[in-house]
């Protein structure tokens, strides 16, 4: 695997490979892979693209033309997976990945991706559900993005929920990768003063977001961001600013699943909290996910042939404890839900579609 | 006393020798002329007399002070200074600073010597705030002297004295020198093709051939000399 | 418009700052007619230096810019000693690449002590803001400006003091010629680059306290001193200053009019045709290039 | 139809910023003639050439070369017409040899380039021992010399040479001077001499202009000049009795 | 031809013979190679002989990248006939910009093409046909001869941009290239059309540039603006012409593949630090052979 131990997703990039290793050593320790009759020990390569899709489509290629391999678990990003996937399917290897969630992802005709994420416009769509639900109903709502696959994906589908709810969206703009200075947008923002703001970035932007909308005094009831609130290093690194903030999650350790590998969804977040100290949320899980579908294909091919593996991919439809894995012909996952999640006393908290507890709202001002 | 004793200089560039043992000297106080065929190493000479061109061999004394392995700059401050063939002009900066600038080595004395100069020639008076690469080629063969002496030198070297000036003016920059040789006492070091000026105004001469010093004497008697007669002034 | 005044400020603020950043790029280019490819880094180094004193000894990012000054000031020096002087003598897109090589070990180096991820100056008062009328000011905005301001000022007087001044163009035209009259190049040199670093890395303090970086944001930074020389004009502080502004109300307005997203191409293209059409800045006098 | 000038130059001014080089000069030079210019230093004489080989625009004027206005032409233009140049402050090739030196404007200039007749030119210039030479490491005379060897390689209907004995020793200033006369007589090439050496000037040219603060103050012969008050104030100063070749 | 350069000739076309023997890997490493050798040869022809610096080259090679790309994807144009209208695009852009552009010198000129360079590469990032950031996935070539292919493209290109390159060597453009690089001012007047000459080189350099950049975009199947427009790409055209001399006819090649197999080396032997080894190796190819091998 390719992924971000730098950059700007370095801290998704290493939540992703927890997953993976977590899964590995669970998998060696029950005796490694069963193929046919032999068990093999799994290894995996990893490089660090530093966040930069170029440079992983360099590792892919390396990894498979000078490395050997042939079953690749993806790198974190969008635009990473994009850009690994256009070689995976030159040489015909295969990938399962959780760490790319753009729709645009599988409208290649590639046919040897597969990813274990709902696709991006379900982060808006979840997030904008929420909140028409909420009452006193929003009226107005502020759209921005990283000019990234994802993100723009996830705004849209935000965009194209308010205005099926009624929502009048008042700003819909984005910022370049890597900005780190948003006052234009704030200015902006400021100016329209909405009800809801959704901030469609990855971690770092989210962070980056709450400061700024605190330092220009902006506050809107609803406050929303696609990545960064379920992740622990959010409250970390905002503290009490973290409060109240909204985010979709593609899992949560609210699920109820049973699971070949961990016995159930409970256990998993278990084997997890063991080993990392704190509890999973969906990108660690992501990966164990996209490695676990990779495995359980694996056995059941009984073969290190792309295409039987690949075949198999298709066929499943199994319960693990990330909810059942199945996939369509473009190998995207079609069998799971999402969640919101919101932060209340510094920990996030499933708010929807299932409830561990009630969402506040609205957002009481910074202090 | 002995103000300059080059003795035995060799020099050259990558592998062509171009100076063969020359030995040269300037006494306090006089103007030394050199004259010769073109291509015989006077440029060569005065590079390697102001430290831009390291010599092979052989001895430069300046004030009885070994100085063949000081940089520029510190021959400079000892007191020589050289208006240099092809001018070294700062081109892109204006004629005023590229005249205070030749008073690095004397800044105190930078404003009066500025005025000096300015009444030499009041041509870059006019010209001052304008670029030393605006200026024509006698200007900026004007501007190369007047920055010369600017640092006050006790020996002044000149490369191609009358290059590209105005007949006039060639009269004026010698009665110049000749007067400030008189009132300053600083020794000059002269290049100069046009034989009769040269020796007009130096004291002694050498006669440069294919980088060897083929003659010399006091000005006078080469004037009289037929062989200098011949060569360098009934050609025309 | 109620936004109008609120823009101005911001152009104002960040305009001043990128006049004082680029204040050592446009003297080492002026000066040495060296373009710093590195220059960026120069000040991402700065930005590390501030955040490492911060995180590690709680030092005010604010207060140590002295302590970022004369690190850079000993850096530069050491650079143009070591590297820099021997290559100055070849044609000058050597020492472009020189500094570029020099720019990528920097910067890699950087990543691989600190590692790619975005880090900032969490100084206390980063968020605090006050409202004055229609228009929101930052104070960390403002501190930024008025420190920049007082730097480019002392720089200012520096270059004043006009021997200095003069004697580092002079070796910067004609080295051969310099030397006729006296001046030793080297020092010279040297002089101005450790100005020039120094400048670039006590701007790092403030680029720090003002948004977070990565080891990678030199380049971008380049670009950016490159465009405030281009647009002023080379080696003089008023150009510098009327440069810095230039691009604080372009990046400012671009990217409020347009989207953030054209910032850094508005920038690219008003120095692309800038350079086409009057190289020698807005109050710039002859450029180098040309005789 | 009366014969035409080869050059017609018709009230040509120049200003660089507020500063006017060059006020409506005028004169004609016809084939073959020798026309010297001389004037004090700064007085527009270079800019002249400069605006007639098309380096410099005029701010006004015309300029006729063989009867065809080349205001708007560009220096290569100009140059393939027939025109050749020097540079008082040489302008060469300095990496390249002293031979490509030549080759090349007769490539561009005029007919074909041929070794042969490159390093017979430079044999005319007496640089044929230093054709390998880089043209960067020369003598400033000997750099005088291939500015001039350049500028006839491509045989052109007139000759702008600008300060070619300055810095030449009287030798080889008497070796050019013949040389320029052969060529002129070989070939009818008409000259044009911006000139400080009167006393070698004197000897090939029939009529000089002189310029002063870019204008022209004197037109016709050189004994007159020398007997004009304004010249003499102006340019020869005022010690001046008669050009100093002519001493001795 | 002369007769060292009729041996590498004969060497490059040898080279044709390679592939059976090669690994994907090595496959890989030597079409790198070429690529880099027909950008440092289409450099040379500018820098080498007319003296400009044309640092931010690799415009071109975006250029040439996207049209190729942007036709096959959007107009489903085959890539044979793709791949010569980017070449044709990215030269007559060249030609277009040259005359204005030129008028500068030296870094002047070094740095404005790279402005150009960073401000397509911005442009690209902001479009929307242009796929922005996220950039472009080709169709999987899946034609005859397989990815080897793109090895016999590279090493066509290599051949192309190296007779060229003997062509402006040994022929009349190429004194008047050479009289440009020496004195501008000086060369028109001895009637060399120096606008004209400029120009044409400076497009023969975008030809050749922009059709590597159609190759390379059809070999590596994803394409972005970063990569496509990325100064890393220009310094290392940089590197390798010093590397090996300017100047020269093989100075570009020897430099071409002494680099990209020392980085490739690098790149497996110190994963972690090869960018600092990548610089450091700039620095000191400056310090060390700053005139180049092939010139020693
Ligand atoms: N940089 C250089 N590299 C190689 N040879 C050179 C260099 N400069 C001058 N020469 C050669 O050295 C010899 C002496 O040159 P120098 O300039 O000293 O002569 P000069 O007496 O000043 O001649 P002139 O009267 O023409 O100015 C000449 O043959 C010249 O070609
Ligand atoms: N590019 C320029 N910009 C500004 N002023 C200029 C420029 N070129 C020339 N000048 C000015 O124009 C005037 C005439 O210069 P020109 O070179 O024509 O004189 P000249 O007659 O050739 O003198 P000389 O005998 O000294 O060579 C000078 O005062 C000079 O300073
Ligand atoms: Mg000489
Ligand atoms: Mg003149």
């Amino acid at each position: 695997a390719a992924v971000s131990f730098t950059g700007k997703y370095a801290k998704e990039g290493e939540l992703l490979r927890r997953g993976y290793e977590l899964w590995k050593e669970t998998v060696n320790r029950r005796g490694g892979i069963k193929i046919g009759d032999k068990r093999y020990k799994v290894e995996i390569i990893y490089y660090d693209d530093q966040s930069d899709p170029k440079t992983t489509a360099k590792l892919v290629e390396k990894l498979i033309t000078q490395d050997g391999v042939r079953f690749i678990l993806g790198p974190y990003g969008s635009a990473q997976v994009f850009a690994a996937a256009g070689i995976v399917e030159k040489h015909k290897a295969l990938m399962v990945q959780g760490g790319g969630a753009s729709s645009k992802i599988y409208k290649q005709g590639y046919k040897y991706i597969f990813g274990v994420f709902n696709t991006a416009p379900d982060y808006g769509k979840n997030l904008i559900d929420l909140a028409v639900s909420l009452k006193p109903k929003p009226k107005t709502v502020a759209i921005i993005y990283e000019k990234d696959i994802f993100s723009e994906d996830a705004a849209r589908g935000a965009l194209e929920r308010a205005k099926e709810k009624g929502l009048k969206v008042v700003l819909f703009e984005s910022y370049p990768k890597g900005a780190q200075d948003l006052s234009s947008l704030m200015i902006k923002i400021r100016a329209k003063n909405p009800d809801i703001v959704i901030g469609a970035g990855h971690f770092r932007d989210s962070v980056l977001v709450v400061k700024q909308l605190k330092q220009f005094k902006i506050n809107p009831k609803f406050v929303g961001l696609t990545v960064g609130p379920p992740v622990p290093a959010f409250v970390k690194a905002l503290g009490k600013d973290a409060e109240y903030i909204f985010g979709p999650v593609q899992w949560s350790k609210a699920f109820n699943y049973k699971d070949p590998l961990f016995g159930d969804t409970k256990g998993y977040v278990e084997a997890y909290r063991k080993k990392y100290g704190e509890d999973p949320e969906y990108h660690s899980a992501g990966g164990t996910a996209a490695a676990l579908a990779l495995q359980i294909a694996l056995e059941r091919a009984g073969t290190l042939d792309v295409e039987k593996v690949r075949k198999e991919l298709l066929k499943m439809k199994v319960e693990t404890f990330y909810g059942v894995i199945g996939f369509d012909e473009t190998g995207k996952i079609v069998t799971k839900p999402m969640a919101v999640v919101q932060i209340q006393n510094g920990r996030p908290v499933t708010v929807y579609p299932f409830k561990e507890a009630e969402p506040v709202y609205p957002k009481p001002p910074w202090e | 006393m002995r103000l300059l004793e080059v003795s035995d200089l060799e020099a050259g560039y990558g592998d062509v020798q171009v100076l063969r043992s020359v030995s040269l000297h300037v006494e306090e106080g006089e103007i030394v002329a050199i004259f010769g065929s073109n291509g015989s190493g006077k440029s060569t000479f005065l590079k390697v007399l102001i430290g831009t061109l390291k010599p092979w061999g052989g001895t430069v004394k300046f004030m009885e002070r070994h100085v063949e392995d000081l940089p520029p700059e510190e021959r400079v401050k000892l007191g020589i200074a050289l208006a240099a063939e092809g001018r070294k002009l700062f081109l892109g900066m204006t004629v005023e600073e590229n005249l205070l600038l030749g008073a690095w080595v004397k800044k105190e004395k930078a404003k009066e010597n500025l005025e000096r100069v300015y009444s030499y020639f009041p041509e870059l008076y006019e010209k001052r705030r304008e670029l030393a690469g605006d200026l024509s080629g006698g200007q900026q063969q004007m501007l190369s002297i007047g920055r010369a002496l600017m640092s006050e030198p006790k020996l002044l070297m000149i490369d191609e004295l009358s290059l590209g000036l105005a007949p006039a003016v060639v009269d004026r920059l010698a009665n110049i020198l000749t007067r400030i040789r008189e009132e300053e006492g600083i020794s000059m070091l002269i290049v100069e093709q046009e034989v009769s000026l040269a020796l007009d105004i130096s004291d002694r001469a050498y006669v440069f051939d294919l980088g060897e010093v083929v003659d010399e004497g006091r000005s006078e008697d080469l004037l009289r000399r037929d062989s200098i007669r011949k060569t360098y002034l009934s050609v025309l | 418009m109620g936004i109008l005044p609120q823009l101005i400020l911001e152009s104002l603020l960040l305009g001043t700052f990128y006049a004082f950043m680029s204040l050592g790029f446009s003297l080492m280019w002026g000066v040495l007619n060296i373009i710093n490819l590195a220059y960026g880094t120069y000040i991402i180094l700065g930005a590390y230096t501030a955040y490492t004193l911060y995180t590690g000894l709680g030092v005010d990012p604010l207060l140590s810019i002295p302590f970022s000054f004369l690190l850079g000031l000993s850096f530069g020096v050491l650079l143009q000693r070591v590297l820099i002087d021997r290559v100055m003598r070849l044609e000058p897109f050597m020492v472009l690449i020189l500094t570029f090589g020099l720019d990528v070990f920097l910067s890699n180096l950087l990543n691989l002590i600190f590692r790619a991820d975005i880090r900032s100056i969490d100084v206390p008062y980063a968020e605090r803001s006050f409202v004055i009328g229609p228009v929101i000011v930052t104070e960390v905005k403002v501190l930024v400006f008025f420190l920049s301001l007082l730097l480019t000022g002392a720089v200012y007087v520096l270059l004043q003091k006009t021997w200095t001044g003069r004697s580092i163009r002079a070796v910067a035209l004609d080295r051969e010629g310099a030397q006729i009259v006296g001046i030793s190049p080297g020092k010279v040199f040297a002089v101005t680059s450790g100005l020039g670093t120094g400048i670039a890395f006590s701007s790092g303090n403030l680029y720090g306290v003002l948004q977070g970086f990565t080891p990678f944001d030199g380049g971008m930074l380049t670009v950016k001193a490159f465009l405030v020389s281009i647009v002023g004009g080379l080696g003089r502080v008023e150009s510098a200053l009327a440069g810095g502004l230039f691009l604080g109300f372009l990046e400012v307005f671009t990217a409020f009019y347009l989207g953030e997203g054209w910032k850094f191409f508005a920038s690219l293209l008003v120095m692309f045709l800038f350079l086409l059409i009057r190289p020698r800045g807005l109050l710039g006098g002859k450029y180098y290039g040309e005789v | 139809m009366e014969e035409m000038s080869l050059l017609k130059v018709e009230r040509v001014s120049k200003s660089f910023g507020g500063n006017r080089v060059l006020k409506e000069v005028s004169f004609t030079l016809e084939k073959g003639e020798i026309l010297g210019i001389v004037g004090p230093n700064g007085s527009g004489k270079t800019t002249l050439l400069n605006v007639l080989t098309g380096i410099v625009r005029q701010d006004s004027g015309s300029v006729l070369f063989m009867g065809r206005r080349i205001d708007r032409l560009k220096p290569h233009q100009r140059a393939r017409m027939g025109m050749g140049r020097t540079f008082q402050i040489t302008r060469l090739f300095s990496n390249l040899t002293v031979l490509e030196n030549v080759i090349i404007p007769m490539h561009y200039g005029g007919g074909g380039a041929d070794e042969r007749k490159a390093e017979e030119i430079l044999k005319m210039v007496g640089l044929f021992e230093l054709k390998d030479r880089k043209a960067g490491n020369l003598s400033l005379a000997q750099r005088k010399r291939l500015e001039l060897a350049r500028a006839i390689s491509v045989e052109p209907k007139v000759l702008l040479l600008d300060e070619v004995f300055a810095g030449l020793n009287p030798v080889s200033v008497r070796e050019i001077l013949e040389l320029l006369k052969k060529i002129h007589s070989e070939t009818g090439v008409a000259m044009v001499l911006v000139e400080h050496v009167l006393k070698a000037l004197f000897q090939i040219t029939k009529r000089v202009i002189v310029l002063s603060e870019g204008r022209i103050i004197y037109e016709g012969d050189p004994e007159g000049m020398a007997k004009s008050e304004e010249v003499v104030k102006a340019y020869l100063g005022e010690r001046y009795e008669a050009p100093r070749g002519q001493r001795s | 031809m002369g007769k060292y350069e009729r041996l590498i000739f004969f060497l490059l076309l040898a080279m044709g013979l390679l592939p059976p023997l090669l690994t994907d890997y090595w496959e890989r490493v030597l079409t790198l190679s070429l690529m880099l050798s027909s950008l440092s040869l289409a450099q040379n022809i500018l820098l080498g002989y007319t003296g400009y610096p044309a640092f931010g080259c690799v415009a071109f090679f975006g250029i040439g990248g996207y049209t190729t790309a942007l036709l096959m994807k959007d107009l489903g144009l085959p890539f044979w006939v793709s791949l010569p209208i980017g070449g044709v695009v990215s030269a007559l852009f060249a030609l277009l910009i040259a005359p204005p552009l030129m008028r500068l010198k030296s870094h002047y000129f070094a740095i404005t093409t790279l402005a150009l360079q960073l401000a397509l590469g911005e442009l690209v990032a902001n479009l929307e046909f242009t796929g922005g950031a996220q950039g472009i996935n080709l169709p999987i070539y899946v034609g005859p001869g397989g990815y080897l292919i793109f090895f016999y493209l590279f090493l066509l290109l290599t051949i192309f941009a190296f007779l060229l390159n003997v062509y402006v060597e040994r022929s009349t453009f190429g004194y008047a290239l050479k009289a440009i690089r020496e004195d501008e001012t000086a060369a028109e007047t001895m009637g060399v059309n120096t606008v004209l000459f400029k120009s044409v080189s400076f497009s023969m350099m975008a030809l050749i540039t922009g059709l590597s950049g159609g190759v390379y975009a059809y070999w590596i199947t994803y394409i972005d603006p970063t990569s496509m427009f990325d100064p890393l790409l220009s310094v290392k055209i940089f590197v390798a012409l010093l590397l090996g001399g300017v100047g020269t006819v093989a100075g570009p090649l020897l430099g071409a593949f002494t680099l990209e197999f020392l980085s490739e080396v690098l790149w497996g032997r110190f994963p972690k630090v090869h960018g600092v080894v990548l610089g450091l190796l700039i620095v000191l190819i400056v310090l060390i052979i700053p005139r180049g091998i092939w010139r020693r």
